[in-house]
């Protein structure tokens, strides 16, 4: 509705630079002519009672003829009434804000004392600056590595904390090119107030160039690989390995039967949760020996694997000796006993 | 509140002064209700994320011991609502000896926790650096222990509170300070004592024995 | 409420004061006499606001200017820590129900004494006990995690000392306790004979919403603390996400308590507030009974909102919904007072006097920290502003607008009560308009501050935020005389001021049916109630 | 409220109570299902509602004592539901 009325605050202010601004702005200019409207009401009433039955002036102070209950009555409803719209209105937009387009483009972001680790899907790495092109929703998926930390861009009215241990998504589309302030809202520790960066929105086609231009980091892949070994997963996830675990080889996008006769997509969140909580997803017909790398991997290494195990899956054909993946590999052994699950 | 036997001036009747110390002392109850609760916040939040951790966690604990403490626990309430009985009756022997099996039941109660412990301190099962385990679900076993010692500590830390107070009537008793007119005293002590076992009557099931 | 037969013939030698019933420190210092407790803790409330104000003071100076030039970082984190602890819980939260609350709350019963006079003076040892507890964490090296105390920051990041400063709270948490138990159990039981529900003074009946929340929210304040000092002691602890645990749930404990802990901070002002303008327009305050029983609605409402402080926590969104709808309805029974109070003014007789400038600053001022209020239980607005200036310019709106206003207020109307004197009129409306006038010069460019996206809790910021702060910094210092100014006329006043009679203002309510100030056990025979509150003569 | 409670019924509260424990013990023997977790805490409730009712008198109290007895469990609820709240509904829309 508001996107139709199109109007904001300060329509030309640096601070209506994304697709919910307009939105945004509009139900704060109507929060505050209600507020305005409300509080003059008030002053006006109060002012002229306060002059006119000022101790000693002569004005006529007859009972209340009217019952009190009826003004009681009249503005419970009155203020239950408008302050029910204001709800609908607002709720209507936040739930618009926490549902990211299909078509968003990921961003990996880690909070980190005292600074914004951002990668592009490409490899790309920046620090405390985002480069994102205008009018393409970007979806951020965010961690923290260490203390709680808040994602704010008070020009696209976008804030999302920042919580370690897990990770959480918020989306913007930024309408305008330019330069925005971006800031860490939540206290973070002694440099929080320096923990700040920007946004560079660019149009499209200097996004493209800005793309194009200076070397892609495209190490991440290489590391993960070099991860994968020195956090000792090739030790069990490699056929002929004394302990038997899954082979990764090929898993990526697949569906994986768990325990109790379900499947589960091998996105990245499931990628992520079987290394920082192994136990969630145990795969049907193996032992849940995995150990735990809850707060063991950093979660900047922990993107890195994740890369790493989404390139093991374009890798196509397998090798013949490897079944193509663990749902294929018929259990050999009868499953071990599961612990039991909930009651 | 008052240990005079005379009444103070605020108050007119000495059931004024009756009313007033229950509704103050289930008022403090209602916070040690909200005070417990937390935990027991804590405690649903996570039994829902991890049930597989907290059922392999209450394996950790001892069983035995948990029921044994829970009877105790009962017995010894039924010897402080006995205590109330005597003191409205105005016997000082049996309100003596039903102080001090209250007493001794609550020492028994902490001997076989701390007991418990001890247990766990050999095991390496204390939450922290010095945390052994291995298996499946480790660091949400070692929440679950965590919040083992969190709740049947504080539940322990109330018990001696309560000690205390038993051991403070029973001294009040000897000097005669107890009687069928007075006996607030008992009344407020035992109405603690009996709320300290109703939180173990809920900690008992809650720990120890999910699905054994 | 006017007593028939006012209290028992007078002896011939004047009955001594509360004031003059003992002059040692030790008559003080083991006093049970609930008006003494009520001074001994005016005065402890004014040391720890003395402080938690200075902490202000250097803040604002810091930021007169974008670059860091005054302070170090860790220095003005732990100036931030100190102000909000501080004033949260040694100055606000103990304000009016402490003071105020200790002092008249048994004068309006009618009754000699709370319930449990041992009690209340263990009460302020607990207080002064968890107060010197905070100092010595600040004195020590401070804290830095904002009092807030979030976790995993608090818990495991921060190296100030945490445990301390909780352990501090977590001590004056039971004085709170104590205090609204003694209370409720006192509203209850020590009630003048006649003196029925609804004859009972609005600020008993704030009084009584408070005690419920003291009660019913402080341990869970109390266990929370307790878990963030097991968590930095044993390195491990139920909110540490390397377990599996969830930073989130701490806020969801911590905002059980600290949500209700505003209207803990409010209510008792709303009730001065309805009592300074019934006795100054000399009007039964207008709605009588739902005024009272709103009391009651934002006490109970209160318990249910606290996840509006969690929109952009990460929390579920539909929990965020609901928490907004329950935060809108909680709006309600505080706009309601707002309207009742102002129809209380329509066909009065409206004196001036320092008493009600308070009460009408607190008005709009409140007002306007209300209505923000209901701008951050807006889901998308509450997005945009969260943890910016806009939050700290509300909150301040509703707590230094309007708790220290009514604190104030209720100071100035019953101190003829409290000192047997009277202070000096014109100086006092004075200083009631510098206090508002400076008020709103420090906090309403931090609104736009806050629109603009200021973070708070920053020690230096965008060049291009500047002006604003500037006289935001300004206004600061031009409240700051406005406290300083009563803290010496009210002082002078006590030992020089003029002596008043028993009812100064010619209002009604049992606390001006005594003397002034009141002899030792208050009434020499307890008074009975034959009618309704605020029953001023009508004024056709 | 000063009604005095009889030794018989006393001992009465304590057996149930003891009755109470064993079967609560004795169920953790049975194979465990959905119902083993609702049944323990059932038994707890009916444990801790005889011990306030007879053993912490509330039965012989007034309706104002046993409004305050309640108003703790209900504030917990409210802390309770309100949390879950969150964490049930915690997924993506």
């Amino acid at each position: 509705m508001s996107a139709v009325l199109g109007f904001s605050l300060f329509p030309s202010s640096p601070m209506n630079a994304s697709s919910f601004t307009p939105r945004v702005e509009a139900l704060l200019l109507a929060l505050l002519v209600a507020s305005g409207l409300l509080i003059g009401v008030l002053l006006v009433l109060n002012l002229y009672f306060l002059i006119r039955y000022r101790r000693g002036s002569s004005a006529p102070r007859p009972p209340l003829r009217i019952a009190t209950w009826k003004f009681e009555a009249g503005w419970i409803c009155g203020t239950t009434i408008g302050f029910l719209g204001f709800f609908f209105w607002g709720a209507r937009i936040y739930l618009d804000m926490e549902r990211p387009p299909a078509n968003a483009y990921d961003v990996d972001v880690i909070g980190r004392q005292w600074m914004w680790d951002i990668r592009h899907a490409d490899g790309r790495r920046e620090f405390d600056t985002l480069h994102v092109p205008a009018d393409q929703p970007v979806r951020l998926r965010m961690i923290s590595e260490d203390v709680i930390h808040s994602f704010a861009v008070p020009a696209f009215s976008l804030k999302q904390d920042v919580v370690p241990g897990k990770q959480v998504m918020a989306w913007f589309e930024a309408t305008r090119p330019g330069t925005y302030h971006l800031y860490c809202d939540q206290f973070c520790g002694t440099a929080h107030a320096e923990m700040a960066g920007e946004v560079v929105v660019m149009k499209p086609e200097d996004y493209a160039a800005w793309q194009a231009s200076g070397s892609v980091n495209n190490e991440e892949a290489g590391h993960g690989a070099k991860l994968f070994v020195r956090y000792g997963c090739s030790g069990c996830h490699t056929p002929g390995s004394p302990v038997r675990a899954p082979s990764l080889v090929g898993l990526y996008g697949r569906l994986v039967p768990v325990e109790n006769g379900q499947f589960v997509r091998a996105d990245e969140q499931y990628l992520r949760d079987s290394i920082v909580l192994p136990q969630q997803h145990v795969v049907a017909g193996y032992a849940p020996i995995m150990p735990d790398f809850r707060g063991v991997i950093s979660e900047t290494d922990l993107l890195d694997l994740i890369d790493y195990l989404k390139s093991l899956g374009a890798k196509q054909p397998p090798p013949a000796n490897m079944p193509t993946a663990p749902a294929a590999a018929p259990p050999m052994v009868p499953p071990p006993p599961a612990p039991s699950s909930a009651p | 509140m008052s240990r005079a036997p005379s009444l103070p001036s605020h108050f007119s009747t000495v059931e004024q002064r009756s009313v007033a110390n229950h509704l103050g002392l289930w008022t403090f109850l209602a916070t040690e209700i909200l005070f417990f609760g937390g935990l027991f916040v804590c405690y649903t939040v996570y039994r829902i994320a991890y049930p597989a951790a907290f059922v392999a966690g209450s394996h950790h604990l001892n069983f035995w011991i948990g029921t044994i403490n829970t009877g105790v626990l009962l017995t010894s309430s039924l010897f402080m609502a006995l205590a109330d009985r005597a003191v409205k009756r105005d016997r000082r022997t049996a309100l003596r000896w039903c102080l001090l099996a209250t007493w001794l039941l609550g020492a028994v109660f902490l001997g076989l926790k701390f007991y418990e412990y001890g247990e766990k301190y050999h095991e390496h099962l204390i939450p922290g650096p010095n945390f052994q385990l291995n298996g499946p679900w480790k660091p949400q076993i070692e929440l679950f222990i965590f919040l083992y010692f969190t709740m049947t500590g504080l539940h322990a830390v109330h018990m001696i509170g309560g000690l205390t107070a038993l051991a403070w009537l029973l001294w009040q008793n000897h000097r005669g300070r107890l009687s069928p007119e007075h006996p607030a005293p008992v009344e407020m002590v035992g109405l603690y004592w009996h709320f300290v076992d109703c939180v173990w009557v809920f900690l008992y099931p809650l720990l120890y024995l999910i699905i054994r | 409420m006017i007593t028939e037969e006012i209290i028992a013939p007078r002896v011939p030698a004047p009955a001594p004061t509360y004031l003059n019933a003992g002059h040692t420190l030790r008559s003080w210092l083991c006093t049970l006499d609930h008006k003494r407790i009520g001074l001994l803790y005016l005065f402890t409330i004014t040391f720890f606001f003395v402080i938690a104000a200075v902490a202000a003071a250097l803040m604002r100076w810091e930021l007169l200017t974008p670059q860091p030039d005054l302070v170090t970082p860790d220095f003005y984190n732990r100036m931030f820590t100190l102000h909000g602890v501080l004033m949260v819980w040694f100055f606000l939260i103990p304000s009016i129900p402490t003071v105020l609350g200790n002092f008249i709350l048994p004068l309006m019963l009618g009754a000699r004494d709370v319930a449990f006079p041992r009690l209340n003076l263990a009460s302020w040892y607990i207080f002064v006990a968890g107060g010197l507890m905070a100092l010595y964490a600040i004195v020590a090296g401070g804290v830095d995690t904002g009092w807030t105390f979030y976790t995993p920051y608090s818990s495991t990041y921060s190296n100030g000392y945490v445990m301390m400063m909780a352990a501090g709270v977590f001590v004056a948490g039971f004085s709170s306790i104590f205090t609204g138990l003694n209370f409720i159990v006192t509203i209850h039981q020590l009630r003048a004979p006649g003196l029925t529900w609804f004859r009972l003074p609005l600020f008993v009946w704030s009084l009584y919403a408070t005690s419920l929340i003291l009660v019913l929210a402080t341990p869970v304040l109390a266990i929370t603390l307790l878990l963030i000092g097991l968590e930095r002691l044993c390195g491990v602890g139920v909110f540490d996400p390397k377990l599996g645990g969830d930073p989130l749930l701490f806020q969801h404990l911590f905002w059980f308590y600290s949500h209700p802990a505003v209207y803990i901070m409010i209510l008792p002002g709303m009730g001065v507030v309805s009592e300074t303008i019934a006795c100054f327009s000399r009007k039964r305050v207008f709605g009588y009974h739902v005024v009272a029983i709103a009391s009651l609605a934002i006490a109970a409402l209160g318990f249910l909102v606290w996840g509006h402080h969690m929109f952009v926590s990460s929390q579920s969104v539909y929990a965020g919904v609901v928490f907004s709808l329950l935060s809108f309805l909680v709006s309600v029974p505080s706009a309601i007072k707002v309207f009742n109070w102002t129809a209380t003014l329509h066909r009065g007789s409206i004196s001036f006097d320092t008493p009600l400038l308070y009460a009408l600053g607190f008005i709009g001022l409140f007002t306007i920290g209300g209505l923000t209020g209901v701008f951050l239980a807006t889901l998308p607005v509450d997005v945009r502003m969260h943890d910016t200036y806009f939050v700290i310019a509300h909150f301040h709106y509703v707590m230094v607008g309007g708790m220290v206003m009514g604190y104030l207020g209720g100071i100035h109307y019953w101190w003829p009560k409290i000192s047997g004197r009277l202070y000096h009129e014109w100086t006092a409306r004075v200083s009631a308009l510098i206090v508002f006038i400076g008020f709103n010069l420090t906090f309403f460019p931090q609104f736009i501050l806050g629109y603009l996206g200021m973070p708070r809790r920053v020690h230096m910021y965008a060049p291009e935020f500047q002006t604003l702060n500037v006289l935001s910094s300004a206004g600061a210092s031009i409240l700051g005389i406005g406290y300083i100014l009563p803290l010496v006329y009210l002082t002078w006043s006590f030992f020089h001021g003029p002596k008043v009679s028993s009812n100064p203002w010619d209002a009604t309510g049992l606390e001006w049916q005594t003397d002034s100030p009141p002899p030792e056990h208050n009434f020499a025979q307890i008074p009975v109630v034959t009618a309704e509150p605020y029953n001023y003569p009508p004024l056709a | 409220m000063n009604a005095e409670t009889k030794l018989s019924t006393l001992i009465a509260v304590y057996l149930a109570l003891i009755i109470l424990l064993v079967l609560t013990a004795l169920a953790t023997a049975l194979p465990p299902g959905p119902w083993s977790t609702p049944l323990a805490l059932l038994i707890a409730v009916a444990k801790m509602a005889i011990i306030f009712a007879y053993f912490m008198r509330l039965r012989w109290e007034g309706g104002l004592v046993r409004l305050f007895a309640s108003a703790g469990f209900f504030w917990l609820a409210i802390a309770g539901v309100l949390t879950l709240a969150d964490y049930l509904t915690r997924h993506e829309l």
